[in-house]
């Protein structure tokens, strides 16, 4: 009997350790804490423990509350600059993420046929000692090749990843994230040359337009963007700010604004430009921002005077003319304004166009660099790790595209994938399936056999951010650096995981040669510590000590290291400088758009869930229970309707309707709301989990499964609303 | 307790932080589809007006811990009742479930273990040892945490200070993202939720039937007017 | 076949007690169900017995004689019935013992325990004081069970002077009972009007209440007649003029409850708060609507239609009449416990599901009118059902000639 | 007569339910002492002027006592040869051998329903015995009594103590 149950036994205390000792599950007498010996660990003592949130970008800082050795729940770090002691709803669940009854308890292998669902259970030697046959075996061939496929990752993982992928032989990291905005930081390099979201000023902001980002639901970072909004609204006396919300479905983030505009998907880009059109017509441009600090105006404007009039925009929007023109003079008589796209609206041939117009729209009303405007990331100074001599690493490609190239998976030989559920967020006619299937071998980095894994050899299961070392560099940001840093809280995993980092570095090791000379460090907490020496070097910011040894201690203890002093900056990093009023990729956009020909067609509109985010959240019972907050629905998924299409089509609240595309259909329960248009039919993402833990499997429909893939080439992820669908009514019998 | 709607957007946070603080076990789907799910703390939505022009209100409902409680008078065995602090306490050894209070609430805010709660091994490793696991039979509901309260006391008679204005956070308002929710003593003319409940928006659910509830709501604001034109800075 | 489906009700019973209300059809809002609906319908049943009786005994109409004891046993099974629905509807049944020790005095629900305890008592003793002459005419005559009526009646003798005691005696239990019966049911009204809940909370509940009581214990003591009429041949007793006497006060009852029951809802239709509207149109044209029109046909067209002329005022009409009204009055109950809990007030509750009673419920309620007519079987056949000594004091040719009397009165 | 008869007749039921009562109140009675694995004496440690708080290391500063793990035990016995090992003795050093703790067998426990902390008990100067009893001068460990709310609350009401449920309820 250890020592802590023995504790738990016999102090005299109604902690739940004694209410929940008989049903301890198998391993639980691993946790340990790690940084009090075991027996200072006092019951009914809570203990805080810094880590950070993995579930959404927004990389909050969070802090563990740990008592009788168990994880018992999580808050906002009130340090952190992300969070600042707030936290999201899905971070709230997260440690129903560690104790989940499903949890890949230890390294698994593939017994039987793919997708069979069979595992054998091996030890992490016998693992990783596959893992490094498969990839030397990939190394021999030249004309083979092997591919890395993770979401957008964050913080150090990102780079151990990239160093893996450029330090093997003909290897390519390939991206996948669903909601990841491509569109936006492709916008922003081309009009700022900055790949990265930007970081606003919210607080001191006065105005606020999404266009298609539902910022306080679920892209991004609900948590910082709340904040935000909660300031702009009633955070300075007397001043209260607007916000505006332009999407074709009442979000969340719609609901909570002052005003909706439910502009027709697909017309963003145009709606912006004829906002831009008001603006520049009636001359309430930022003059100083326009002639010092950017180039290309006269083209933008003699393009966007000629053909976005609102008259011509509205009709097309469905937008009155009145409101085009009220909105654009509030952003300029009522700033400072912000713009910002995201979401559906820049997925889909338009997408980029939607996000450069927006950009364009910022940089009209002065924004960059302006107090309650638009700041840049500034990474914090970290230490380069060792430089490499083979070449740098091709820029990450996109996975949607390659998938749908038919001889696709040709070269690739052997797939690892990490933070990413392809299987389910992808559109099944993206080919995924047979993709996958020509790949001989694939491994898995997860914590759960989700739809992805299931069509795994290998599954490496990867420890909770409660029981490893990690870092990040939240994106957006704040405009200041800001890492966040954490430590395990046990001794020990809770089950037989490791973290995929770790993981790498043993599969180096076990490669030999110049591989393993990249991957100079015995443990990831090692080559943190080598990249985090250069903050300590920096000596500024929120932790500055002595000695490189105390900083890691400080940085752990505190979370990670920010410095709030830093001046905020606004400069491009364009050639010149200067804000380029990119013109290109406006190209597509125009009238073009004819009202919608055939009326049995609705346009699919997939949004982000507010529980789930893309679905990676679905595993968690908290949040399956949750009602969503604008269809109220629990543990399934519900397809809205407005009213009035609802009464065409003889449906009403409850019904179940069959939604069929091109590519796929599904039946799901109606709701009837007054938050839609009429041409529009929204489906939530992020249920309809073929595999991944109790909760999730079989719960509510995937809307991804009904998605046309990605055409053309620089297209991003699958459009979110260029699918049209049909909607007939099920009649049910008994 | 004061809850700024106008700050509120309605994303939840607020819920399962309170889910986790004071172990609501979740009901699973088919309890959860004949309301039996238990959410201290809830977000109610209401819609009005047709599309285009569509209002929405989000108002996080809580037990609002009257001062006048309809469900303290009608209990007959006194399982709950309302403490020196103004909070409504249940006290659930002593519940035997007559339903009583939950039916006599105007606010709804009483939930009842129709059931055993269920939590599937290690889930209940979560489980916050300062607050009781429920049990089948009896009824529960929010207690502004009153075991953070206790904690913040501990830690005052500690370093033998009074108890300040901020000192404890309930879940929900800990969580928020917006801070729209503010707790803290109404007795205390200084503190930040006295204050607010002096607000003009401020406004207390359902007053007219004389509950007093200790809950204000800060109704959402009028932009136009709250906003002069841009400010240079 | 009762205790069929009485042990059938006990399963149900224990399953439920095993796994929790859970298996019950409640949910939020609607946190009282069927059980509740059975405890208010019972406890309405039991004015039947007592307060009639009572109220005949003391106006010394002399038709009530066969009739009282009747009576006064319908009143002490639909009480102690409606007291066990209690033990189904708490959440943990096994701490019934608590109000006793930890009384809240605020609360109605322990006037409502009070009550009902001094009305269980009282009923028993008062249905116990005209039986002792009885059983110990048993105890000399009967072939079976001497010792159970000796050591029930008390070794009474017949005495005169036991004779003075026990009429005394009688005397004062018709009269303590009827504000007690009368309190009771006012105070089970306040159960709910004590609450906030829309259409709860009205000042007409406790009469109302008591209208309804009456009403439906009229309604139960005819059925029992009827049935014993034909079972032990009791056709001397029980004569058409008793039907035609109780038929009559029970059309005035339907037509005093039609009065309250409109009073209670114009009242709410004009006042015309959202929130009681609410209940108001669910029970008018919403979920409610064909228990409530139902109700108002059982509880007043089709007594009055039938009461109303003597052609019809038949023991038959009146025994249709009477379920008539008994499956009304429950309805009544339905509506007014579910109802309202279903439509809480809208501004903080919108998605509250709508009740449908689960298995477990119907099976404790069979169960429950089930061994309501087994203890009374029993009952007839221990004890007997008409006061014999009663009669025979009550001197036949005056008791004739008031019957012909009351008769052409009617005429 | 008549009483006499009845009261007769009643005799026996009375006497029934006096004696279900009796029974009743029976059940819930202290003094409970079961055996523990090794027979530790209180007496003889607080007899060698040990502190309390030497083995129970946490009853002053939090809410539970504590319990000693086997080192603590070691400590002391593996330095003290002039003692006679016993089979008891030797059974602490076969724990510690063992790595195991000790299986106390537990003596006070209170509800999962109420909260309880030793700190603030014992900076009200309550006495150990106050709850405890004479435990320092026994040789075996016997449940000095079994706590219900009312004798708490006399307490608390006696030393003017939070009366307030929520005090302890949780």
């Amino acid at each position: 009997m250890k020592r802590r149950d023995f504790l738990k036994n016999t102090v005299v205390t109604g902690t739940a350790g004694v209410l929940f000792d008989a049903c301890a599950p198998p391993g639980s007498d691993q946790i340990i804490p790690i940084l009090i010996p075991e027996e200072e660990f006092i019951p009914g003592v809570e203990e805080f423990h810094p880590t950070n949130c993995v579930e959404c970008p927004g990389g909050c800082g969070l802090l563990a509350r740990k008592m009788d050795g168990r994880l018992v729940k999580v808050e906002g770090n009130p340090a952190h600059p992300i969070s600042r002691g707030a936290s999201c709803a899905r971070g709230q669940a997260l440690p129903q993420a560690m104790y989940h009854p499903d949890r890949v308890r230890g390294p698994l292998i593939r017994e039987g046929a793919r997708g069979a669902g069979q595992w054998r259970n091996v030890s992490w030697d016998d693992a990783i000692e596959r893992l490094v046959s498969e990839l030397a075996a990939v190394q021999e061939d030249p004309n083979n090749t092997l591919a890395f496929l993770t979401g957008a990752l964050r913080g150090h993982r990102l780079d151990m990843v990239r160093r893996f992928t450029s330090t093997l032989e003909a290897t390519r990291h390939l991206v996948h994230e669903p909601f990841g905005d491509g569109a936006v930081l492709r916008a922003h390099a081309l009009t700022t040359g900055v790949e990265e979201f930007f970081a606003y000023d919210l607080e001191n902001a006065n105005y606020l337009v999404t266009v298609g980002a539902s910022v306080l639901d679920a892209s991004r970072s609900p948590v910082r963007f709340g904040r935000g909004v909660g300031h702009l609204r009633q955070g300075r006396p007397g001043r209260r700010g607007k916000l505006v919300a332009v999407q074709p479905r009442l979000s969340t983030t719609a609901a909570a604004a002052d005003e909706w505009l439910p502009a027709r998907p697909g017309s963003e880009a145009s709606l912006v430009l004829a906002l831009a059109h008001v603006i520049l017509r009636d001359e309430l441009y930022d003059t100083g921002f326009i002639e010092n600090r950017t180039s290309g105006f006269e083209e933008f404007r003699a393009r966007v005077l000629a053909d976005f009039e609102p008259e011509l925009v509205a009709g097309m929007a469905g937008v009155s003319v009145e409101t085009l023109e009220r909105v654009a003079t509030e952003m300029a008589m009522y700033g400072p304004t912000i713009v910002i796209a995201g979401d559906a609206a820049v997925t889909g041939p338009r997408g980029l166009g939607t996000a450069v117009a927006v950009d364009h729209l910022n940089a009209l009303l002065g924004g960059f660099g302006k107090k309650g405007g638009i700041f840049f990331n500034q990474d914090p100074p970290f230490s380069e790790w060792p430089s490499l001599e083979t070449v740098a690493p091709a820029p990450e490609a996109l996975f949607a595209n390659l998938t749908k190239e038919s001889d696709a998976s040709s070269g690739i030989r052997a797939l690892l994938i990490s933070d990413t559920n392809p299987v389910h967020t992808l559109p099944l006619s993206a080919g995924i399936h047979s993709f996958l299937s020509e790949i001989p071998f694939v491994a898995c980095f997860t914590s759960f056999v989700d739809d992805t894994a299931q069509m795994a050899d290998l599954i490496l299961p990867e420890s909770t951010p409660f029981e490893r070392f990690d870092d990040d560099v939240p994106s957006p940001s704040v405009g200041i650096p800001v890492a966040t840093l954490s430590a395990p809280m046990f001794s020990r995993p809770l089950y037989d995981t490791m973290s995929m980092p770790d993981v790498l570095l043993r599969v180096a090791a076990g490669l030999g040669g110049t591989v393993a000379e990249a991957f100079p460090w015995a443990s990831y907490e090692e080559a943190l510590r080598a990249a985090w020496s250069g903050l300590h070097a920096a000596s500024r910011g929120s932790v500055a000590e002595s000695t490189e040894r105390r900083f890691w201690t400080r940085a752990l203890a505190a979370g990670g290291w920010w410095d709030e002093d830093v001046a905020l900056n606004a400069d491009c990093l364009t050639s010149d400088g200067l804000y380029r009023f990119e013109l290109s990729a406006l190209e597509s956009i125009g009238l073009d758009m004819t009202a919608a020909g055939d009326t049995s067609r609705f346009t699919l509109h997939v949004y982000p869930s507010t529980a789930f985010g893309d679905g990676r959240s679905a595993h968690l019972p908290f949040l399956q229970e949750l009602a969503d907050p604008m269809t109220s629905v629990r543990w399934g998924s519900v397809v809205e309707l407005n009213a009035s299409t609802a009464s065409e089509l003889n449906i009403s609240d409850g019904d179940l309707v069959e939604i069929t595309s091109d590519t796929g259909s599904l039946r799901v329960r109606a709701q009837v709301t007054q938050g839609l248009r009429p041409d529009v039919v929204a489906l939530s993402a992020g249920q309809g989990h073929g595999e991944y833990g109790r909760y999730a499997r079989g719960r509510g429909v995937n809307p991804f499964s009904l998605l046309q893939a990605t055409t053309g080439s620089d297209l991003f992820e699958a459009p979110l609303q260029a699918t049209t669908v049909r909607v007939i009514k099920i009649e049910e019998t008994g | 307790m004061a809850i700024d709607l106008d700050r509120c957007d309605g994303c939840e946070a607020c819920v399962v932080a309170c889910r986790a603080e004071n172990n609501v076990a979740p009901a699973g789907p088919e309890q959860a589809a004949i309301g039996r799910a238990v959410e201290w703390m809830r977000v109610e939505r209401h819609v009005e007006g047709e599309f285009p022009n569509v209002r929405t209100r989000f108002v996080p409902v809580l037990c609002v811990h009257c001062d006048d409680a309809p469900c303290v008078s009608v209990c007959p065995v006194s399982a709950t009742y309302e403490n020196p602090e103004g909070l409504n306490a249940q006290i659930h050894p002593r519940c035997i479930g007559t339903r009583a209070c939950a039916q006599a609430c105007p606010y709804t805010v009483r939930y009842f273990n129709w059931g055993t709660p269920k939590w599937d091994a290690p889930l209940e490793q979560t489980i916050n040892p300062d607050v009781a696991v429920r049990w089948k039979g009896i009824m529960e509901k929010c207690t502004f945490c009153v075991q953070r309260i206790r904690r913040a006391k501990d830690e005052a008679r500690e370093g033998d200070r009074p108890i300040a204005d901020g000192d404890v956070q309930p879940a929900c308002a800990q969580a928020c993202p917006a801070e729209a929710i503010v707790f803290g003593d109404l007795d205390d003319p200084e503190s930040a939720v006295s204050k607010l409940s002096e607000s003009p928006r401020a406004e207390r659910p359902l007053e007219e039937l004389g509950t007093g509830p200790r809950v204000f709501y800060l109704k959402e604001g009028d932009w136009r007017g709250s906003v002069g034109p841009q400010s240079s800075d | 076949m009762l205790l069929a489906v009485i042990a059938f009700g006990g399963f149900q019973w224990a399953h439920q007690l095993k796994e929790g209300l859970i298996v019950a059809g409640m949910n939020q809002p609607v946190y009282w169900g069927l059980y509740l609906t059975n405890y208010v319908f019972f406890i309405g049943i039991s004015h039947a017995g007592t307060l009639i009786s009572a109220i005949l005994r003391l106006t010394d109409a002399e038709w009530r004689r066969p009739i009282t004891r009747a009576a006064e046993a319908i009143t002490v099974f639909a009480l102690l019935m409606g007291t066990s629905n209690v033990l189904w509807h708490l959440g943990r049944p096994e701490l019934i013992y608590i109000p006793m020790l930890h009384p809240q005095p605020l609360s109605p629900l322990i006037w409502d325990v009070a009550c009902i305890s001094v009305y269980l008592m009282g009923s028993i003793t008062y249905l116990y004081l005209p039986l002792i002459p009885d059983l110990a005419l048993l105890r000399d005559r009967s072939p079976r069970l001497r010792w159970l009526y000796r050591w029930l009646s008390l070794g009474w003798q017949g005495t005169p002077k036991q004779h003075k005691l026990l009429e005394r005696a009688i005397g004062f239990m018709a009269v303590a009972i009827i504000p007690i019966a009368v309190s009771v049911h006012t105070v089970v009204s306040w159960v709910f009007a004590m609450t906030l809940v829309p259409m709860w909370h009205s000042a007409i509940f406790g009469p109302y209440f008591v209208v309804g009581a009456i009403f439906s214990g009229i309604a139960a003591l005819l059925i029992a007649m009827a049935i014993l009429r034909k079972a032990f041949h009791l056709e001397p007793f029980f004569r058409p003029i008793h039907f035609n006497n109780l038929g009559l006060l029970m059309l005035t009852m339907a037509c005093l409850w039609l009065y309250f029951t409109f009073a209670e809802h114009m009242t709410v239709w004009y006042g015309n708060e959202p929130d009681e509207v609410a209940v108001l149109t669910s029970r008018l044209s919403g979920a409610f609507s064909t228990p409530f029109w139902t109700m108002i046909t059982c509880c007043f067209v089709i007594p009055l239609c039938i009461l109303s002329f003597k052609r019809t005022r038949t023991i038959i009409g009146t025994v249709i009449a009477s379920c008539a009204v008994l499956i009304g009055m429950w309805l009544e109950r339905f509506i007014i416990v579910i109802s309202s809990a279903s439509y809480p007030r809208s501004e903080f509750m919108h998605d509250g599901g709508l009740y449908s009673p689960a298995l477990v419920e119907i099976a404790l309620t069979a169960a429950q009118f089930a061994c309501f007519a087994l203890l009374y079987i029993v009952f007839a056949k221990l004890f007997p059902l008409v006061s014999i000594w009663e009669i025979k004091e009550g001197d036949q040719t005056e008791l004739e000639a008031e019957l012909t009397e009351t008769a052409e009165a009617r005429l | 007569m008549t009483r006499e008869y009845s009261t007769r007749r009643l005799l026996p039921s009375l006497i029934l339910l006096l004696l279900s009562c009796m029974v009743f109140t029976g059940c819930s009675k202290a003094g409970a002492s079961p055996d523990q694995p090794i027979a530790f004496s209180h007496r003889i440690h607080v007899e060698n002027q040990i502190d309390c708080s030497y083995c129970h290391d946490y009853y002053e500063d939090y809410d539970v006592a504590g319990m000693p793990p086997v080192a603590t035990c070691v400590d002391c016995h593996s330095l003290m040869f002039e003692e006679e090992p016993t089979a008891d003795l030797e059974k602490i050093f076969e724990f510690a051998d063992a790595g195991t703790e000790i299986p106390w067998v537990r003596l006070y426990e209170l509800p999962k329903y109420t909260h309880f902390s030793h700190k603030w008990h014992v900076r009200a100067e309550l006495e150990c015995q106050t709850c405890h009893g004479e435990i320092g001068t026994s040789d075996r460990a016997v449940q000095h009594m079994v706590y219900n709310m009312d004798w708490c609350l006399t307490c608390h009401e006696e030393q003017a103590a939070s009366v307030d449920c929520v005090t302890c309820h949780k």
